[in-house]
């Protein structure tokens, strides 16, 4: 294989861990402060580029305005599933907790079978292909991954700025001590939900001009980004970001070696060995 | 200014606390003391609203706490620094003390509040910006304390502060607690180091298996071998 | 009475294929077919799940089970007689391979969930990249034995009948195995390793090797039901047999019955394909997708209310009706 | 009731059932059929899914306007009704499956009709030939539908798939010497195919064509039709440097290969398609606009580009005509998918040629009779809508069921238009080749 | 009998254990005590197997059992309660001490037998509840008893009981004080006892040992430790000392 396509892998597979990270740092969010997994956050995702895809092709918004309104729709979305689905079972065995969540994957997943058929759809974007040292970027990657660094840095400066936002990462760390500062812990779990459900949307958005929607399209990039989310350690933004990259590396480059199944092989594989060695993350700290 | 009267309370099937009644005024410092395993930090930790009460009832200024939780309660004036300390590691020291001022009230105040932290604790305004886990099990402490001081609370609740530190930063942390009651802080303080706390409060109480065993002045305690006998067994 | 009731049921069961059922017999026997084969699958993933095992990643032995007798048979004309063993091998070995350092480590809760849905999205992903001989993403199908109706050695029956009653024995197996689970001092283990392992490794239970048999055991029995799918739908595919898909649907037809009850996965399964039937039949492409949606609000709503499973929960119910004298102890106060 | 007891009387309820259902089983009848209508078909397409819009649903409107046609004629003969029961098997085999059992054992159809994927033909034939009913394949054309099973009862009038990488490579093996100024032997082509027997199969016949040829392979790559990406698929693409590019896939794979095939800059002579998402022109040409211009796809010929006076007889012109007006009508589109046309043709080689004859000659549309009617049929070259003839592999046969006469034609979309430019006898225009430096896959 | 020499432990930078050496005789009722995180059940935990001593060594009878999981140090004759009981909720009562007396020995007896000897226990323990319900319905002392019971059916020959008195009133204490006696004088079982209540402890134990901040400061009878300057300076605080 020649170096130039190797290193042409090598950056599109960083433009992919931006989209990635960013997915992985809104689970990591929900996952670190609520203490739940929700299995289906990707199809949090999906709702996300639905809307996009209807707002623009059925309504004919403009793609920056239906952007905005699918970070929005998906916030409240991640709003409801905390308050319908999680604060009831907050108290439940995690078990119980991972399949009401799973239940509302199936939920979304054939909802939106039934709302809007099995069929893929694609915005019919015109993007221009870009050329540097003869290797080609995908522009709708580019793209997606500047806005993917612009959303982390939001939320970087949002939960190092705010006092919600510096009481969402104290939840993480200690739940119960965060209660005595007088911070309602209903209120925290709210705000943090709403956050990992914008960050859906805005991935929504995001690969929505990379690929086509249909309603499975969350089982694609779901089970990737649980491992990211593990293996770069819970309430760990600086683990998630190079685990994205890490794997995406892995997929991009393992891709054009072997196989793209054979790159997912070994990334699952990768995790699943890590999790033996180092159950904290591989950029966690030990507990 | 504090009441606990009549509590019953505990985990599970497991009954902490029996019939315990306990009265904080204000501006007094007050102590609890008693063996481990006695009830003190579940008594605690039903003033904070962290465990609920049973039976029996708790006032601050005559309305009662009972049924409120931990967040309401800190905006009614309590603050509760707990046992082990329970800083945020992973948040700068100043942030931790953001957290401190979590409430709008404290919010609004939150460079004049903590001025007066940085004033009282100078080693913790040099360290201002690193991360608290990276600090020394006393200045952890002092963080605990400082936090709780940015709720503006009129009574600070603190739960076996010495526990876990060397000798010398024990005589250094009851000397910053001096001086914290000496700003007009009521305090109720549970202790095992008995003889320090003793010269620290006005009045004490011994807890012993969930009950309240003894009340009285301070110094009627400190000399009194039944202490030592609740600790030591002979 | 208590005894005449499961009784009658096997009868019934038994008795079905010559059920006077109309028309649509032929079709019914198949819809139960795949019930039954399907509640083998879910019986044996309560093995693991009611114990707090919880695994995202059945697919995998499911798949393993699946393709290693359909294209033994298919390419070295290996009858299932000797592809079922090896297949259960093959299924045990991969279980043995995740399980021991799962438990030896002790991943529990989340971890051992996403570790094993990992695993079975290996799976799934092998078999689409393995794709020269295993057929890829769009599966494979196994080769027709010819030779007649009844072909034994294959184990390939034009008669459903036959393939009816060789899912009925398994099943009934598959409840046996559960049930003798139930009865051994193997389940008051690993309840208690459920709850607390390092509790029950102080009274001195063997805390890796229980998980690790359970976890054999389940895989196998799994293993079993992907053989037999196998022989009884001739066709298989990645997506349907391995992944996290369907991992997750056989937990969720279990969690829909209930994990703690004998007949708690079957009757979560057979409601989960009899309702998808029952829509698509009665809707065609009208309401396609409404199924699944209805029963993914359905786990939602079992979940929080009814944590227990639907037929776990309405027998909690049941027993919980007011009874006569002798049943309720009084909460015993200790002197 | 104790446990022995329960278990005894168990095993004889067993056993008696067992003695007293085997004479039932045994004597269970095939049937003999009155001769009464309606004629009942089930038709099992896939309606949604990714197969849908990759033309299995046109395929569906093809045969129920088939079907429509006949019926208003009073049906088969004139007097035999046909009733249609449609089953959605929604882009999945397991659920191809369940319905095709609902048809056959609750809906009790005659005939299972249909089917686009062929990884649903593929167990299908199997399971719907064992329980001795009729399978009559419109679509699906992989080979591994018939090869070696001997299916008595399943049939298919369309194209199979070996077939079509050999007419694809034959084309530019032609083309070479005159387009590329090379030797056929020099030409560098790549074989990239969905993994399901369809593009396995196309991809096996390409294969062997091009080594026959003697044409350099230099890449042979089967990926999943739900793959969530090809990006890497395409830089080995580029690392390998084709000059031709054979491909077999389905729309949603297609629209996200051809993506990032320009996303990444694959550049090559000549995009050669076989069928499936390729012959969904309008659904291409909707994702890419002018940029699907000049794309190769091989297929039975759309029925709009065939000449009519190539027809054996003037009818089947005015049907053509009919049936196009009718699905223009239905759907408004202006370019007609091949698969309509499949979807009709098929269907109309039943109703008209085999169902008359099985009721004429053997007495109704038992499986039988369908069976032996559809056997002797013998239908020339251009005597169908699609232009080939109609000749059913018999028994012993290697592919028995299999339409020996069909065939493929090589076209090009250009301007918005499709054109047919192989084989050369029927070609109605000349290929663009290679590919002109205005389309974005172009080598420069 | 058990004997441990220079045994440490550390968690990330806390040294919870420094240097321990310890022996326990064959028969000997011992009390272990020491302040709150003094290093008591760290050291129970080394003991049973919970986890391995970052250090030094752990003998049971001259063999070594450092490092061996808990389910085989309990076949090898050590058993243990909690702190806080931890018994099997989903199980009944009888259940929690069959499931150990069955398991606890290297040879399983029957599932009868584990029965027939749980009820024995449960009987010599003295917990009346009824065997057949849940341990939720037990209160403290109850659990607390169940510890005991569970622990006791694994048939050790040295028993680690942790605070087997917190909780409980003043006659519960009593008994179960009484109890544990007589499981040393009638079964035989050596019996080390950690415990805040002094007074009980100090009143029944043969010999104590003293754990400050993971470090053994004193060993003796009950009379010498407890007039141990350091005893009583690490339960007081420091001041005398600093005087």
């Amino acid at each position: 294989m020649d170096a130039v396509l190797i290193a042409e892998a090598a950056v599109n597979g960083i433009l992919l861990g931006g989209v990635l990270a960013l997915l992985a740092l809104g689970l990591n969010l929900i996952f670190g402060v609520v203490d739940i997994v929700w299995i289906a956050y990707v199809d949090l995702v999906m709702v996300g580029m639905y809307a996009v895809y209807w707002l623009v092709t059925a309504y004919g918004w403009p793609l920056p305005l239906a952007a905005v309104a699918a970070v929005a729709l998906v916030a409240v979305l991640g709003l409801l599933v905390h308050l319908l689905i999680i604060s009831p079972i907050l108290a439940s065995p995690p078990v119980n907790q991972l399949l009401a969540t799973g239940g509302l994957l199936f939920f979304l997943q054939a909802f939106a079978t039934f709302l809007w058929t099995t069929d893929h759809r694609s915005l019919r974007l015109a993007l221009p292909v870009v050329e540097v040292f003869g290797m080609y970027l995908s522009f709708a990657r580019l793209l997606a991954f500047t806005f993917a660094i612009l959303g982390m840095l939001g939320l970087y400066f949002f939960l190092t700025r705010t006092y919600i936002g510096t009481a969402i990462r104290a939840v993480s760390q200690d739940r119960e001590a965060i209660a005595l500062m007088g911070a309602d812990m209903r209120r925290v779990y709210l705000v943090t939900s709403a956050i990992g459900g914008g960050m859906a949307g805005l991935a929504g958005v995001l690969l929505i001009i990379q690929y086509s929607v249909h309603p499975h399209f969350g089982a694609t990039f779901g089970p990737i980004t649980f491992i990211i989310v593990v293996m770069g350690g819970l309430g760990n933004m600086f683990g998630a970001v190079v685990a994205s990259l890490v794997m995406s590396e892995v997929i991009s480059i393992g891709g054009i070696l072997a196989s793209t199944e054979m790159a997912y092989v070994v990334a699952f594989v990768i995790f699943i060995v890590s999790i033996f060695v180092r159950p904290e993350g591989i950029l966690g700290r030990r507990e | 200014m504090l009441e606990v009267d009549r509590v019953t309370a505990g985990y599970g099937e497991f009954t902490a606390l029996w019939d315990v009644t306990l009265r904080v005024s204000a501006g007094e410092a007050v102590a609890v003391v008693g063996p481990n395993g006695a009830g003190k930090t579940t008594l605690m930790r039903i003033v904070s609203g962290l465990v609920p009460i049973r039976a029996g009832d708790l006032r601050l200024d005559g309305d009662s706490l009972k049924g409120r939780r931990a967040h309401e309660i800190v905006s009614r004036g309590i603050a509760h620094v707990p046992e082990g300390r329970r800083i945020f590691p992973r948040l700068t020291v100043e942030e931790n003390l953001k957290m401190g001022a979590f409430l709008p009230a404290a919010r609004r105040h939150y460079a004049e509040t903590a001025r007066r932290v940085w004033d009282l604790f100078p080693v913790l305004a040099e360290r201002r910006r690193q991360r608290a886990g990276t600090l020394s099990g006393g200045e952890q402490q002092m963080l605990a304390v400082g936090r709780a001081l940015m709720s503006r609370p009129r009574l600070i609740l603190l739960d076996e502060p010495s526990l876990g530190l060397a000798p010398v930063m024990v005589l250094r942390l009851f000397d910053l607690i001096r001086r914290v009651r000496e700003e007009g802080y009521t305090i109720l303080i549970v202790e095992q180091n008995v003889r320090q706390v003793l010269s620290l409060v006005d009045r004490a109480y011994l807890l012993e298996v969930g009950r309240i065993q003894v009340e009285g002045r301070a110094a009627d305690l400190a000399d009194q071998d039944f202490v030592r006998k609740a600790y030591v067994g002979i | 009475m208590k005894r005449a009731l499961p009784l009658v049921g096997l009868h019934v069961l038994v008795a079905l294929p010559w059920l006077p059922l109309g028309p649509a017999r032929l079709y019914i026997l198949h819809v139960v077919i795949l019930i039954l084969i399907w509640s083998v699958v879910g019986t044996a993933w309560s093995l693991m799940g009611r114990f707090g095992l919880v695994s995202l990643g059945h697919g995998a032995f499911l798949g393993v089970g699946a393709y290693t007798t359909v294209l033994l048979w298919n390419f070295w004309g290996v009858p299932p007689w000797i592809g079922t063993p090896l297949a259960v091998a093959a299924a045990c070995f991969l279980a043995l391979v995740l399980g021991y350092p799962c438990f030896r480590f002790r991943v529990v809760g989340h971890y051992f969930a996403l570790v094993t849905l990992a695993l079975g999205e290996v799976i799934r992903l092998l078999i689409i990249a393995e794709r020269d001989w295993t057929g890829g993403s769009l599966g494979v199908t196994l080769k027709d034995a010819g030779a007649g109706a009844v072909n034994l050695v294959a184990l390939q029956f034009a008669d459903r009948r036959v393939f009816y009653f060789i899912a009925l024995g398994v099943w009934l197996a598959g409840l046996l195995v559960w049930r003798w689970v139930d009865r051994s001092m193997t389940r008051s283990a690993l309840e208690a390793i459920g709850e607390d392992e390092t509790a029950a490794a102080s009274v001195g239970i063997p805390v890796t090797r229980f998980k690790l048999k359970i976890t054999l055991l389940s895989a196998t029995l799994t293993a079993v039901g992907g053989v037999l799918y196998g022989q009884y739908v001739t066709y298989l595919d990645p997506g349907t047999l391995a992944g996290i898909g369907v991992s997750l649907r056989i937990v969720f037809a279990v969690v829909l019955g209930g994990m703690y009850t004998l007949l708690g996965p079957t009757v979560g399964t057979a409601l989960t394909i009899a309702l998808a039937e029952y829509l698509r039949v009665a809707f065609g492409v009208r309401f396609l997708g409404m199924a699944e949606t209805i029963y993914g609000l359905a786990l939602i709503l079992i979940i929080i209310f009814l944590p227990a499973g639907l037929y776990g929960g309405l027998r909690e119910l049941w027993r919980a009706r007011p009874r006569p004298l002798a049943a309720a102890t009084p909460p015993v106060r200790p002197a | 009731m104790n446990r022995r007891h329960a278990i005894l009387s168990l095993s004889l309820a067993c056993l008696a059932l067992v003695v007293l259902a085997a004479g039932a089983w045994m004597a269970a009848p095939a049937g003999a059929q009155a001769l009464k209508g309606p004629i009942k078909i089930g038709v099992l397409y896939d309606l949604t899914g990714p197969f849908a819009a990759a033309g299995a649903y046109p395929g569906s409107i093809g045969t129920r306007i088939a079907i429509d046609m006949v019926n208003e004629k009073g049906g088969v003969l004139g007097k035999y009704n046909l009733q249609a029961i449609a089953g959605d098997s929604q882009s999945k085999a397991d659920v191809a499956i369940n319905e095709a059992e609902r048809l056959l054992n609750v809906e009790k159809v005659d005939i299972l009709l249909g089917i686009y994927s062929s990884a649903i033909a593929v167990p299908l034939a199997e399971k719907v030939d064992k329980q001795n009913r009729v399978l009559w394949i419109t679509i699906a054309i992989s080979d591994a539908v018939f090869k070696g099973r001997d299916l008595k009862y399943t049939f298919r009038a369309q194209v199979p798939g070996s077939q079509f990488g050999q007419i694809s490579t034959r084309f530019i093996a032609d083309y070479a010497g005159e387009r590329f100024k090379m030797k056929p032997q020099d030409v560098r082509g790549a074989i990239i195919y969905e993994d399901g027997p369809y593009g396995t199969g196309v991809a096996a016949s390409g294969e062997a064509e091009m080594k026959k040829i003697g044409m350099r392979l230099v890449l042979k790559e089967g990926y999943s039709a739900a793959a969530p990406d090809l990006a890497s698929l395409v830089t080995k693409l580029k690392a390998a440097r084709p000059d031709v590019l054979f491909h077999t896939g389905y729309n949603p794979d297609i629209t996200l290969f051809l993506r990032q095939a320009k996303e990444l800059g694959l550049r090559m002579k000549a995009i050669v398609g076989h069928g499936a998402g390729y012959g969904q022109y309008d659904k291409l040409r909707e994702a890419f606009r002018e940029d699907v211009d000049h794309i190769f796809n091989v297929d039975p010929v759309a029925s709009q580009l065939l000449d009519p006076k190539k027809y054996t007889n003037a009818e089947l012109g005015r049907i053509r005509d009919e049936f196009l007006a009718r699905y223009k009508k239905e759907t408004g589109v202006a370019e007609i998918p091949p698969h309509a046309s499949m979807g009709f043709n098929n269907t109309w080689i039943l109703l008209t040629d085999v169902l008359p004859r099985a009721i004429q000659k053997y007495g109704g549309w038992s499986a039988d009779a369908i069976q032996k009617a559809a056997l002797e049929t013998d239908i020339p070259e251009g005597g169908t809508i699609q232009g080939y003839g109609v000749k059913f592999a018999g028994p012993g046969h290697e592919v028995r069921g299999q339409n020996l006469r069909a065939s493929l034609v090589v076209m090009q979309y250009i301007g918005g238009k499709t054109h047919v430019v192989y084989p050369k006898a029927i070609a109605t225009a000349s290929p663009v080749l290679p590919l002109p430096p205005t389309s974005p896959y172009a080598a420069r | 009998m058990l004997s441990l020499q220079n045994v440490s432990k550390t968690f990330g930078g806390f040294r919870a254990l420094l240097r321990v050496s310890l022996e326990v005789r064959e028969g000997e009722f011992l009390g272990l005590i020491g302040p709150n995180g003094s290093g008591k059940t760290t050291l129970f935990n080394c003991v049973s197997g919970v986890f391995p001593p970052s250090e030094g060594s752990v003998r049971l009878r001259g063999e070594a059992i450092d490092g061996l999981t808990p389910d085989v140090i309990c076949h090898r004759g050590i058993a243990r309660t909690f702190q806080i009981p931890r018994p099997f909720r989903k199980l009944s009562i009888l259940e929690n001490v069959a499931l150990a007396a069955h398991f606890g020995h290297p040879t399983r007896e029957s599932d009868a037998q584990a029965r027939a000897r749980a009820r024995d226990v449960l009987r010599l323990i003295g917990l009346p509840a009824d065997p057949e319900a849940r341990p939720g319905l037990l209160g403290a002392a109850g659990l607390k008893k169940l510890e005991l019971a569970r622990a006791l059916a694994t048939g050790p020959a040295l028993l680690l009981a942790d605070e087997p008195l917190g909780g409980l009133d003043p006659e519960e204490m009593r008994q179960t004080a009484d109890t544990l006696r007589r499981i040393r004088d009638e079964m035989g079982v050596t019996v080390v006892w950690v415990e805040h209540i002094m007074a009980t402890l100090m009143r029944l134990v043969d010999r104590v040992v003293v754990l400050d901040h993971g470090e053994k400061i004193a060993e003796g009878s009950p009379r010498a430790v407890a007039e141990d300057l350091r005893v009583i300076e690490a339960y007081l605080g420091e001041k005398i000392a600093l005087e």
